[in-house]
């Protein structure tokens, strides 16, 4: 791109990599304070680095490509280590490094007390270094770098408590259901090179673009549904979202900054990037759109009844990712991509709060344990407040105007699925203000002593309160419209009416049950009884997969493996198989003599079989 | 054809004078060790020992060449030869003077003049070690082994200095061929100070010079260095076994080894057969009123007034005297002085140098061999590179040569 | 007289490939370590020799170069084999390969 | 004149190759080996590579073989036994195929030699400065690497080679 500036975009992820490596190779006799300073320091250097590119790129009506080197080039195939920046990427940059960098400061507060430090910063920043590559990867297989480097640093920072058994269960699950979606994703990415004989993203897209829609299925959807597996997998999707929950084993600022703020949300990001090649693939949309629906309201059932508050959050988290899938795959992508920005803010926001209420109860995350601490901990209450009146998508608060944006889309495209969102929207809001309720209302429940957060950590919540606050009316939809051909609904004050009423009614019942009468919910949980033991248990879904997936391969591997081809074929072939073995091995065995001359001699016969055969082609040039 | 003959007349000289040299170096080093211990030294065979070499040599030729029964016969044999062989090539890149005209025939004083001749004499002298290594090995006994390890370990360990030291001079003159690096060497600064490397700007190489003096002795075995030899450890070391001619042979092979040596050091370091002063200051008599003055002490105390001594100096050192002046007389003739004064020279740094040697055999004891090696890994070896360095910044700052 | 004067190229190369052979063949008939790794080393000049050769008809003095790498890189291999060889010699008190085998079956 | 000296030096050349090979002593093998290098050191001359002929002498003779000698005095190396056991493909195979090996290489490089070209003494002479040249401009990665691969090597060597004080 010779036309273009040169805006040393690599520069991006490259700070974070410095600061991870240097915290990772010397962090470790260094004090806290340079710690924090190098980690911070470098998430705040891209930060503004991305702003200054991005106002230096202005208007950004086509991408901004910067081509570096050739990394792979092999037959036709060539990919480059190329960045790019469009409208698209530029939203997820300045999510990822703001968010990042307030979650970064906060963090220095929520550890202070571990010994891990360096450790944990090194691994943050690294995330942040992959997380950027990811975002600004201009051809698949880069992008793919990205996305297996979070994973990994997903993996290390889960399992960052890695004395605790179930930190490194929780950190292993994650990667293995994980790798089933790189799984799909890496078919994609050999389809699109059998396809288009490329992956750098403009060529593919601008392929695709030529391409027919398909109507029923074709190349383009296998690619299209392969990717949907990836970001199912990184998105936590039904049916590969068991993981997404376990991974509050990890610290809470892991938790808001990868398991809600950015990295789950990559899923949903590569699905919009490859808009071009889902619009040729309406099956493909639709499924996107039902995986999202079906996730989002089983994760709300589950977070109902879910009394460890980061688990609440988090199964909210996954509902809100079911959310934006629906808008995807109801081709609203601009509000989707609106919705994960506004998520960033207010779940990251949600969870930094229950960390710091953690931090306030030393470590207490049972619901039950808590209560009463609206007094104790007021700037904590009041911005979680906030964080929770935004993702009930209560006007005029950030989660309104994403949500609001979804349903409308999905009530154009089926509005059944607009009915669905509702009542999933009015589920979240139940069970995220009967978290705040029980957690801040009623009279303390618990024996540690609460106390306010340092500064440090609840000035990132302030922050944040004030976005998830404001954030509803960032331009955001109009700055990104453009990338997406996408119908503009009429603003339907009704549909707007009643989800924002199903919002409120759902608020009104938490407040119902969980602080004019409590004990109507353990009433009510008896009456519902079955389905409340279902939901409680999250429908089983661990259990089934153990069933389903895990017993059977164990059973199955020994009962075939063991008594079926070891006992009898293995067993019966083995003599008739050693007698030939001995026969044909004592031919050949020789040749294995470990006498390396020999090998040299064997060698040296090859050697002249070749010149021989230079010889008989008479090939002297 | 021409070529080849000159080739072979200059062979015959240098050999012939490198032969007499080497003898007659054995009985200087005689006479001045004797001198320094307050000896007289050999005195009787011809006036004032004069012939003993010849003596020397009949001795040894007429010797029994004994070969122990427990030997290897191949290499006992084969080990003197190497020395002595890789001892005398390396005089052949050796240039002694300017490229002058004798009879009308051009030609380099010097055997050859390779574009390489530094590292031509290195090699050699890194191969040197076979001999030593072999004889000692070969004499299948365990005091020559030891004698032969020490001696190759020793000359493998002072290579490293010895060629380091080489290589900050060549950055200054910045060529391998000897003969241009004398060439590079001529001239005077402010019109007296010589432009020897050992002097010249950017950075004299002193440091250098000593290094490459100390680790010489090294190379040749010299004291204080001759652990292979020393006898109240290991007999005589690795010719322990030999006799006769092959004995001679090493003999001959350290003495040889000291001439390159000091030839090497002339060239490199004291500006081969630039004069010490300028020409216009006479230099190039300073070879006559040498000889001049010698002869007339010589005739002085023959004739005039004879020391107590034998009675034969009465006759003989007034025929020397006349030798001298006759010798100091040719240094006047103009067909001869282009040729000879630049040799004289040279001979005479080298001299010094040899004299040198065998002042400090005189004087100093011998190394312990930990103390031998620790002094050239621990100190020599880094002192050498620091001086490389210091050279190489020097003649970076200084810029290319104009 | 030209052709006295002149060697072809090919001497040389077939030369190099006499002696990479003899390489070959000490390698595998000796059975002392010291002399197979010298014929290792005989193998290694006989690539030399071929590389110098080839720099001469190209006029260029890579090959040299390489020469040069190969010299040093031998230089770094024999003194780190002959230290192994050493070892070996300290603690089984042999130099035959053959029977430095107790890594085998 | 070349042609004669270029004889004289293969033939010394083989001549010491065959005996490393048969010499039953490592010494004499050593010996022999010395004795190639020398000759080939002669043949880079007579190819106008007098920087590498010096060093092949520096490196070569002067230095690893030294080491060689160096250790096979130290171990000192007695001749070789007959081997007990045989290992047969080596014998059985070995010289036949080694003859064709040279014979076909031969056999190319003849049908080769017209457009490969003749050697003449002085067509092409580099010196130190070229390969300095060169060495430090086109090659100074490799130069440095190698560099280090020595610093490792010697280290390596005497890790290996200390006695254990304890």
């Amino acid at each position: 791109m010779p036309n273009q500036p040169d805006l040393q975009l690599w520069l991006i992820p490259v700070f974070p990599l410095i600061g991870a490596f240097l915290n990772g190779t010397l962090g470790r006799n260094w004090s806290k304070g340079l710690i924090a300073g190098v980690a911070i320091g470098a998430s705040a250097l891209s930060f503004v680095w991305v702003v200054k590119t991005l106002s230096a790129l202005g208007q950004l009506d086509t991408a901004h490509v910067e081509r570096y080197f050739t990394w792979i080039a092999s037959g036709d195939l060539n990919v480059g280590f190329d960045l790019a920046v469009d409208r698209l990427s530029s939203v997820m940059l300045l999510v990822v490094t703001g968010v990042g960098t307030l979650i970064h400061v906060y963090a220095v507060g929520y550890m202070d007390h571990d010994k891990g430090f360096w450790r944990f910063f090194s691994y943050l920043n690294l995330f942040l270094f992959f997380m950027l590559i990811l975002v600004l990867a201009q051809n698949f297989l880069l992008l793919f770098v990205g996305w297996e480097g979070v994973g990994l640093c997903s993996y290390l920072l889960i399992g960052f408590y890695f004395l605790e058994k179930y930190a490194g269960d929780a950190a292993k699950k994650a990667f293995v259901v994980n790798r089933v979606g790189d799984f799909g994703f890496s078919l994609a990415m050999l389809l699109m090179v059998v396809q288009f004989g490329s992956l750098d993203m403009t060529k593919v897209f601008t392929a695709a673009k030529a391409m027919p829609v398909e109507a029923q299925s074709g190349i383009l959807t296998a690619i299209a549904l392969l990717l949907v597996v990836g970001a199912c997998g990184k998105s936590a999707q039904v049916p590969l979202y068991v993981w997404l929950p376990d991974a509050m084993a990890g610290p809470t600022p892991v938790s808001a900054l990868i398991h809600a703020a950015t990295m789950v949300t990559a899923g949903v990001y590569v699905v919009a990037r490859s808009s071009e090649v889902f619009l040729k693939a309406p099956l493909a949309m639709e499924v996107v759109a039902v995986i999202g629906l079906l996730t989002a309201v089983v994760a709300a059932l589950i977070g109902t009844a879910q009394n460890d508050i980061k688990k609440v959050f988090a199964y909210s988290t996954v509902s809100q990712l079911g959310y934006m899938f629906v808008g995807l795959g109801v081709g609203a992508f601009s509000a989707g991509i609106f919705h994960v920005v506004t998520h960033a803010f207010f779940k990251a926001l949600l969870f930094l709060g229950a960390g710091s209420v953690i931090h306030a109860l030393h470590g207490e995350q049972d619901l039950a344990r808590m209560g009463g601490l609206r007094s104790k901990i007021p700037i904590t209450y009041w911005t979680l407040m906030a964080a929770a009146l935004a993702i009930a998508g209560v006007w005029p608060f950030a989660g309104f105007h994403s949500k609001d944006a979804i349903l409308l889309a999905a009530h154009a495209h089926a509005p059944w699925m607009f009915w669905v969102g509702v009542v999933t929207a009015g589920l979240t809001a139940f069970y995220v203000f009967r978290a705040i309720f029980l957690c801040f209302f009623g009279e303390y429940r618990g024996h540690a002593h609460p106390h306010e957060s340092p500064a440090i950590m609840y000035m990132p919540l302030v922050i944040l309160a004030l976005l998830s606050v404001a954030g509803g009316y960032l331009p955001i939809m109009d700055w990104i419209a453009p990338l997406f051909p996408e119908a503009h609904e009429a603003h339907d004050m009704t549909l707007v009416l009643i989800s924002v009423g199903f919002g409120l009614a759902g608020i009104l019942a938490a407040y119902y049950v969980y602080v004019l009468k409590p004990g109507t919910a353990e009433a009510s949980a008896a009456r519902l009884g079955g389905l409340y033991r279902a939901i409680a248990n999250k429908f089983y879904v661990d259990e089934a997969y153990d069933a389903a997936i895990v017993h059977p391969l164990e059973q199955g591997s020994r009962a075939v493996l063991l008594h079926g081809v070891e006992q009898v074929v293995v067993e019966g072939g083995l003599k008739g198989t050693v007698a030939m073995v001995r026969g044909f091995g004592g031919l050949f065995r020789h040749l294995q003599g470990g006498n390396i001359r020999s090998y040299a001699v064997y060698a040296l016969l090859g050697a002249v079989v070749f010149l021989g055969l230079m010889v008989a082609k008479g090939g002297s040039q | 054809m021409n070529f080849f003959l000159i080739s072979l007349i200059k062979t015959g000289i240098v050999a012939g004078a490198f032969m007499t040299t080497l003898a007659y170096l054995q009985w200087i080093e005689r006479k001045v060790l004797a001198h320094i211990q307050s000896r007289l030294g050999p005195y009787r065979v011809g006036p004032h020992g004069l012939l003993q070499p010849l003596a020397d040599v009949l001795k040894l030729t007429t010797k029994e060449g004994f070969v122990p029964s427990h030997v290897n016969v191949f290499f006992y044999v084969l080990a003197p030869f190497l020395a002595v062989l890789f001892a005398l090539i390396s005089i052949c890149v050796i240039p002694f003077g300017p490229s002058v005209e004798i009879l009308g025939v051009k030609t380099d004083l010097g055997l050859a003049d390779l574009n390489i001749g530094v590292l031509f004499v290195l090699a050699i002298s890194s191969v040197g070690v076979y001999g030593i290594a072999l004889g000692g090995w070969a004499s299948n006994n365990k005091y020559s082994l030891m004698g032969g390890l020490r001696s190759s370990a020793q000359m493998i360990s002072y290579e490293l200095p010895m060629a380091i030291a080489l290589v900050s001079p060549l950055l200054l003159l910045n060529d391998l061929s000897l003969r241009t690096i004398v060439n590079e060497q001529a001239g005077y600064y402010l019109g007296v100070i010589p432009k020897w490397s050992i002097l010249q700007m950017p950075f004299p190489q002193v440091f250098s010079f000593l290094i490459f003096l100390i680790s010489a002795f090294a190379e040749t075995n010299r004291v204080p260095f001759d652990l292979p030899e020393a006898e109240n450890e290991l007999v005589a070391g690795f010719h322990t076994e030999y006799s006769s001619l092959n004995f001679a042979a090493f003999f001959m092979a350290e003495y040889a080894n000291m001439v390159t040596v000091t030839c090497m050091a002339t060239v490199l370091f004291l500006g081969g057969w630039h004069p010490l002063w300028p020409a216009e200051y006479g230099s190039d008599y300073a070879p006559f009123a040498l000889l001049a003055a010698g002869s007339a002490m010589l005739l002085f105390h023959g004739i005039v007034q004879p020391v107590r001594g034998r009675k034969w100096d009465r006759y003989s050192m007034p025929v020397a005297g006349l030798v001298f002046g006759a010798l100091s007389l040719l240094f006047l003739l103009p067909a001869l002085k282009p040729v000879l004064v630049p040799v004289f020279w040279f001979v005479a740094k080298a001299g010094v140098l040899l004299f040198l040697f065998i002042w400090i055999r005189g004087t100093l004891p011998r190394f312990r061999y930990d103390q031998l090696m620790n002094f050239t890994w621990k100190f020599l070896f880094p002192v050498a590179i620091v001086n490389l360095l210091i050279t190489a910044l020097a003649v970076a700052l200084q810029g290319p040569k104009g | 007289m030209p052709q006295l004067t002149a060697v072809p190229l090919s001497w040389y190369l077939i030369l190099s490939a006499i002696l990479f052979a003899l390489g070959i063949a000490g390698f595998v008939f000796r059975r002392n370590v010291i002399t197979v790794f010298m014929s290792i080393e005989l193998m290694l000049n006989a690539v030399n020799l071929s590389f110098v050769a080839f720099s001469h008809q190209l006029r260029q003095v890579d090959g040299q170069i390489y020469t040069f790498f190969v010299m040093v890189v031998a230089a770094a291999e024999a003194a780190v084999g002959l230290a192994i060889i050493l070892t070996v010699f300290k603690n089984r008190q042999t130099l035959t390969i053959d029977e430095v085998s107790s890594l085998k079956n | 004149m070349d042609l004669i000296f270029f004889l004289l030096f293969a033939s010394i050349a083989v001549g010491c190759g065959i005996s490393l090979v048969v010499q039953k002593h490592p010494i004499a093998s050593a010996l022999s080996l010395i004795g190639v290098m020398g000759s080939l050191a002669v043949l880079y001359l007579l190819l106008g590579a007098e920087f590498i002929a010096a060093v092949q002498l520096i490196v070569y003779a002067g230095a690893i073989m030294v080491l060689f000698v160096f250790v096979i005095m130290l171990l000192n190396a007695a001749e070789e036994a007959p081997s007990r056991k045989t290992n047969w493909p080596s014998r059985l195979l070995g010289v036949p195929l080694l003859a064709v090996f040279v014979a076909l290489l031969a056999y190319l490089f003849d049908k080769m030699s017209p457009s490969l070209g003749t050697v003449t003494f002085g067509a092409f002479t580099t010196g130190g400065k070229q390969i300095g040249r060169s060495l430090f401009n086109n090659y100074l990665l490799p130069f440095e690497v190698t560099s280090v691969l020595v610093l490792i090597a010697i280290l390596g060597a005497i890790v290996l080679a200390r006695k254990e004080i304890d």
